[in-house]
């Protein structure tokens, strides 16, 4: 409880500093913020609950953008409703993919994951009659309009971003403490000893990822109205799915603001770096990527461990048991 | 090591939210902001390297020639920002330039999705943007008149290449009738083998092969081999710089005798002539920009750029530098006309404008103005063939200046 | 007949540097347990260290610019020691989504560092290799991509052998079974690891070498190698050096069939939906019985 | 009335290893079996051969007059046969009390309804101090206990027990027995794999010795145990046992 309090209390203060902001360009970095967080958060159910590293989530994005967008174009549904079906494609994308890879382990899992997405990738690519192939489909402005997610204030996505966020967040606390985060919980604690306590282990895993992929769409379909254009080779690319895992573990696997913590730490640095040396070409990736190697030799449990870690020095306390927070 | 950490991560958020806040920056009065925004890191960042070489260039010979007159000898500044591999980083860069400083108009994107991405950001801002991206798609009246394109269409590049293969038919009796189309899966890509495509057509050629193939391949061999079963006469391949050495060496030791008429990008960049040494030369190619045409060579002043940016950057001038060493200049010119910074104006000057004098005249054939969707009006792409290892315009007449040898 | 003749050879060529590159990967991987994403940017700073050295000067004869193939091994393997005592001794014991983070981040900054270092433009050192052939009958061979793929059988048996018979290669052997058991035997642990990441770092150095001669250098050359190098490795079964190797050339082969016979744009996706279909077969991989590695 | 537990010609083999070469066995409804014999007699594997881990090569496995071929391990524990591990793993993200909830959830129980089933079954175990405790304090004695009341909120028909009690104190080996017992009593079957004799004597209705893959006597505890058979082969294994207890 007190933890939904906690969510709430940022999610107010989120959106307050939001539209308090004068300028339009932190409004957008947030945003994209957010919606990084949000994937985090929903990568972080799959991987950080079951130790199974996705490295293929944006697929989960771009499906879910790209029906939503579709119906969208040619029957003009709109994506309040659209977004619906986006989210059911991923879904079923999902329970495939997870169906097949699921029972694989480690590495096999990750790059089953990896490679599933580039499959996707490539057939969008190639069937560009429907998809607009490696052109993407950009998303002409018309007025703004809620129904069709269409809006001239960044705020206003922002908002939505937030909201989505702060909304994921709360239920990953409550589902927790539900029958299927108790069930998860004693699959990655040893999924022998949870098939023998009656646990549908392969099951529960192949539902978690549906569960995943879900808000992952979710946060797809918002995001393409975002930046009005779907860029397939972005939206399903390797480098999306990267930053996803990326920002999820930087922050702590283990912590329910691990992904929150992650995606601030990340595009702060990102842009800061595009910021101050983007003209000088190639230092700010360095920058970027180097910051994350130091963070990981610091604290390889991520940004909340470490905060942990700290504060039970300054508070003289021992800093947190040993030992890595996701197997 | 923990210490070091935290120091160097306050540092780092610390600096990001400094440059945030320090955003609105004062200007001095005798100073116009212009913003070039191009891909400055990832695969594509040597496309923004040559922009932002040549823009240099420009802004220096407008400000050495008494800056902008109009508003009493104002300099040019350039803001230079890293417009990133990826739509959303083109959007933020963007977001970030325009909302930190007034700039006047912006050049740059080079790559059509990081121009489709970021335009809604210039509409929102009311900033003019000229683009050396080609694709169509962009200058339709959907751009709502706020994007100029200064290189010619893609599918003019197509059309040019095809045109020169019936020029070589009839000039050397070469008989071509089939050919191959090899093109990377990328806008760029599509542009350019639609207008292939459409005037192949026309121009009774049998198209035996057409085929997309994935960006950033490891081999070209498979492409060879492809290019020998389907008994194509010519080629005409759409790739960047990296395929295009990969296609090129797999051709020669296939010793295949296929005529390649290259689609600009990695068959012009000086790359590709440092890589093969002489064995560079007799290679043809289209390009949206080069060096040697006639609008330059029969002008001093402009002669003079060329000579100086291969001066400076040792490397001849290349397509990319040359439209955005004209591009610089061409919103010079707007500002000048418009006679105030305001992006408002200069927008409305760029698209009354008509540029033929100036480094704007760098462009073929000398001549910048737009239509209603911002297209270039005059421009058209130019047949180069490599000659003792620099490209030499060699078609259309009208500005060629070098004869071509049978390829 | 020919042109799958062809086809084949052409994709075995290209195996070649796919072999390689997985070779290390998998020799990291069955020794550490640790799948190095940065796999790709060593084969990229391999690549730039060999064309700094072949812009020393190429003596005369055709394969004058292989003189730089030794050295660049030696500099990588010196490289790959000092990424093991900087990074990996202490991540060694990360587990395995930080470690996926650590080589991530490190892939990322290694792409800008180059960028910073090198510039971002296409290098290629002119040289006689780049373009010629070989023919038989009716077949040719590009003489790059061929003199790789014999570097890389060559490097192969070596491998096999040294794997077998020497005391590093028995102890890397026993620690990828069980790091315990080894150090119960009195194997040093650290010591095989320093010493595999030297070798594997090496081999990616010595793809780099062999490709130079070829292949332009820019600051994202690895990745279009190494996501096929990881697909090779699985296929072959994670931890198995050897037949990483023969993933590799799987790997090639299939690109340029699927690319001759299907769709050139489909030709990425197909290896993808191999490996795929291999995973879900036959997920302890095609060339390895049951848990066996090395 | 038919047999709980029918095995019939049960055997499992690995590569050249023959764990089981011909295990034929019933268990009546109610009661407390013993199973006993030497390291490597098969015990664990026929474990997990009842539970699904293992599919056997041959024979087959009748549970309350069903095949239970093909069934998974979840499957199994659903329909009343469970186990305990020798060597349990904590649910670390849970309390103690969460993490023996997931046997009753499963038997479609509510939240509060779970928590009460596990509540009672910690009290049996005389775990009840620990409900709120994360597993992760508790030392590996009270593990295997929480393993244990897990299964049983599951309501189990049969429980094979693995070694439950070694490396328990006392007390609690006293109250774990007399858990057991009273669960028997009130109808549950347990298949009791122990090394500690005097508990097997004291707890066992009916014992059953198996060795190298074969059961080689049952019946009467006291009976069997006198049986020279049983003294050779089991005092075999006897070392080995003290060993390992």
């Amino acid at each position: 409880m007190r933890r939904a309090i906690a969510i709430c209390a940022l999610w107010a203060l989120a959106a307050f500093a939001g539209l308090a902001t004068k300028s339009d360009y932190l409004v957008s970095v947030a945003t994209a913020t957010a919606f990084l967080a949000l994937w985090g958060q929903s990568w972080n159910l799959l991987s950080g609950l079951t130790g199974n590293i996705s490295l293929g989530h944006s697929v989960f994005v771009a499906v879910a953008a790209y029906v939503t967008l579709l119906l969208f174009q040619d029957a003009g549904l709109s994506p309040l409703l659209g977004g619906v079906a986006g989210i059911a494609a991923a879904v079923l994308l999902a329970a495939v993919i997870g169906a097949a890879t699921l029972r694989l382990k480690g590495p096999y899992f990750t790059l089953a994951t990896l490679s599933a997405a580039a499959v996707v990738l490539s057939l969008i690519l190639h069937y560009s009659e429907l998809t607009g192939g490696p052109s993407g489909i950009a998303i002409p402005f018309a007025e703004d309009s809620p129904a069709k997610l269409e809006f001239t204030n960044v705020r206003a996505y922002f908002l939505i971003a937030v909201t989505l966020l702060a909304a994921v967040t709360l239920f990953l606390a409550f589902f927790r403490k539900s029958r299927l985060g108790f069930y998860i919980a004693a699959i990655k604690s040893s999924e022998e000893a949870a098939a023998a306590a009656g646990i549908h282990v392969a099951r529960i895993k192949v539902l978690t990822f549906c569960v995943s992929a879900a808000l992952t769409g979710l946060g797809g379909v918002v995001y393409v109205f975002f930046i009005g254009f779907a860029d397939p080779n972005f939206l399903s690319g390797l480098t999306l799915s990267v930053e996803i895992a990326l920002i999820a573990v930087v922050g702590g696997t283990g912590y329910l603001v691990g992904p929150i913590v992650g995606a601030v730490f990340y595009e702060t640095i990102d842009a800061g770096a595009n910021a101050f040396l983007g003209a000088a070409g190639g230092w700010d990736v360095m920058i970027l990527g180097f910051s994350v190697v130091a963070l990981v030799m610091t604290e390889p449990r991520g940004l909340c461990a470490l905060a942990q870690g700290v504060a039970a020095r300054l508070a003289r306390r021992p800093p947190p048991p040993a030992g890595e927070s996701v197997r | 090591m923990r210490k070091i950490f935290l120091s160097s991560l306050t540092l780092a958020v610390g600096g990001a939210l400094a440059a945030i806040f320090a955003g609105y920056t004062a200007r001095a009065a005798d100073q116009v902001d212009i913003a070039v925004i191009a891909p400055l890191s990832g695969p594509n960042a040597s496309v923004g390297e040559m922009i932002v070489n040549a823009s240099k260039l420009a802004a220096e010979d407008v400000n050495t020639a008494g800056g902008i007159k109009s508003l009493g000898g104002a300099k040019l500044n350039l803001i230079i920002a890293d417009a990133t591999n990826d739509p959303q980083g083109a959007i933020t860069t963007t977001e970030r330039v325009l909302t930190q400083s007034k700039v006047a108009g912006a050049f740059g994107l080079a790559l059509s999705p990081l121009t489709t991405a970021a335009l809604p950001a210039f509409v929102k801002h009311h900033v003019p943007v000229i683009t050396s991206a080609i694709s169509d798609a962009l200058v339709t009246p959907s751009n709502g008149g706020y994007l100029f394109q200064i290189a010619p269409k893609g599918s003019a590049f197509g059309n040019q290449q095809v045109e020169f293969l019936k020029f070589l038919n009839e000039k050397y009796k070469m008989g071509i009738t089939k050919a191959a189309i090899l093109y990377v899966n990328n806008p760029y890509g599509i542009a350019t083998e639609k207008g292939i495509e459409q005037l192949a057509q026309k121009a009774g050629l049998d198209i035996v092969l057409n085929s997309a193939y994935p960006e950033s391949i490891t081999d070209a061999s498979p492409l060879v081999s492809k290019v020998q079963q389907s008994g194509a006469q010519v080629l005409f391949p759409v790739s960047y710089i990296s395929d295009a050495g990969l296609l090129l060496t797999a051709l020669r030791s296939a010793n295949s005798h296929v005529l390649v008429i290259g689609g600009g990008a990695g068959f012009i960049w000086p790359a590709i002539g440092q890589s093969l040494g002489d064995k560079v030369n007799g290679l043809t190619s289209v390009a949206s920009w080069n060096l040697d045409s006639k609008n330059i060579k029969s002008d001093p002043k402009l002669a003079a750029v060329a000579a100086r940016y291969s001066k400076t950057y040792n490397t001849f001038m290349p397509e990319q530098a040359g439209e955005a060493y004209a591009g610089i200049s061409v919103l010079a010119a707007a500002i000048e006309a418009a006679g105030s910074a305001d992006p408002a104006k200069v927008r409305l000057a760029l698209q009354t404008l008509d540029v033929k004098s100036g480094g704007g005249a760098l462009m073929q054939p000398g001549e910048v103005s737009f239509d209603a969707n911002g297209a270039n009006t005059h421009v058209m792409p130019v047949m180069i063939q490599w000659q003792n290892n620099v490209p030499h315009t060699v078609f259309p007449e009208a500005v060629a200046t070098s004869a071509v040898t049978k390829p | 007949m020919t042109i799958l003749a062809q086809a084949i050879l052409n994709g075995l060529l290209i195996g070649g540097v796919y072999a390689l590159v997985a070779m290390g990967l998998n020799l990291m991987f069955g020794v550490m347990k640790l799948v190095n994403f940065a796999h790709g940017e060593f084969l990229m700073a391999g690549m730039y260290v060999a064309v700094a050295l072949a812009g020393l000067g190429l003596p005369a004869g055709t394969f004058g610019i292989y003189w730089v193939a030794l050295p660049t091994t030696f500099l990588m393997a010196a490289f790959g020691l000092a990424f093991y005592l900087l990074l990996l001794d202490r991540a060694a014991h990360f587990g395995e989504s930080p470690q996926i983070l650590l080589t991530i981040g490190l892939s990322i900054g290694a792409q800008g560092l180059a960028q910073v270092v090198r510039g971002s433009d296409f290098q290629l050192v002119p040289n006689p290799v780049n373009g010629a052939a070989l023919h038989l009958g009716a077949l040719s061979l590009q003489l790059g991509p061929a003199i790789a793929f014999v570097v890389a059988l060559a490097v192969t048996i070596a491998m096999a052998r040294v794997l077998r018979r020497t005391r590093f290669g028995k102890s890397a052997r026993a620690v990828a079974e069980s790091v315990e058991t080894a150090e119960m035997l009195g194997i040093d642990a650290r010591r095989v690891y320093v010493a595999s990441t030297a070798i594997a770092i090496g081999l990616v150095g010595l793809a780099g070498a062999l490709l130079i001669p070829y292949h332009y250098t820019f600051p994202n050359v690895g990745q279009n190698f190494v996501v096929v190098a990881f697909l090779a490795i699985v296929i072959a079964g994670l931890g198995n050096v050897v037949g990483a190797v023969f993933g590799g050339l799987l790997m090639g082969v299939m690109q340029s069939l699927t690319a001759s016979y299907l769709d050139l744009d489909l030709s990425t996706a197909a290896i993808y939906v191999l490996f795929l279909a291999v995973l879900l077969l036959r997920p302890q991989g095609l060339f390895s019985r049951g848990r066996r590695t090395l | 009335m038919t047999a709980l537990l029918e095995l019939d010609g049960i055997a499992k083999s690995f590569g050249a290893i023959r764990s089981l070469i011909d295990v034929s066995l019933a268990l009546e409804q109610h009661g407390i079996v013993g199973l006993i014999g030497p390291n490597g007699a098969g015990k664990s594997t026929l474990i997990n051969v009842l539970t699904g881990v293992y599919l056997p090569n041959s024979g087959s496995v009748r549970f309350a007059g069903r095949d239970l071929a093909g069934l998974t391990t979840a499957e199994r524990a659903r329909l009343g046969l469970v186990r305990t591990f020798q060597r349990p793993t904590a649910i670390a993200d849970l309390t103690c009390v969460e993490g023996v909830m997931v046997g009753a959830l499963c038997r479609g129980l509510s939240l509060s309804a779970a928590r009460a089933e596990a509540l009672s079954k910690l009290a049996l175990l005389g775990l009840a101090g620990s409900a709120a405790l994360s597993p992760r304090t508790l030392p590996t004695g009270h593990l295997k206990l929480l393993d244990f009341a897990r299964v049983l909120t599951l309501n189990p028909r049969l429980v094979l027990l693995d070694e439950l009690m070694a490396g328990l104190s006392q007390n609690e080996l006293a109250v774990v027995l007399d858990a057991i017992e009273r669960l028997a009593a009130q109808g549950t079957t347990f298949l009791v794999v122990e090394h500690l004799m005097d508990v097997i004597k004291r707890l066992s209705h009916r014992l059953v010795v198996l060795d190298a893959g074969r059961v080689v006597a049952e019946g009467a505890p006291a009976e069997v145990i006198a049986d020279p058979r049983v003294v050779e082969a089991y005092l075999g294994g006897e070392e080995s046992g003290h060993a390992h207890a």
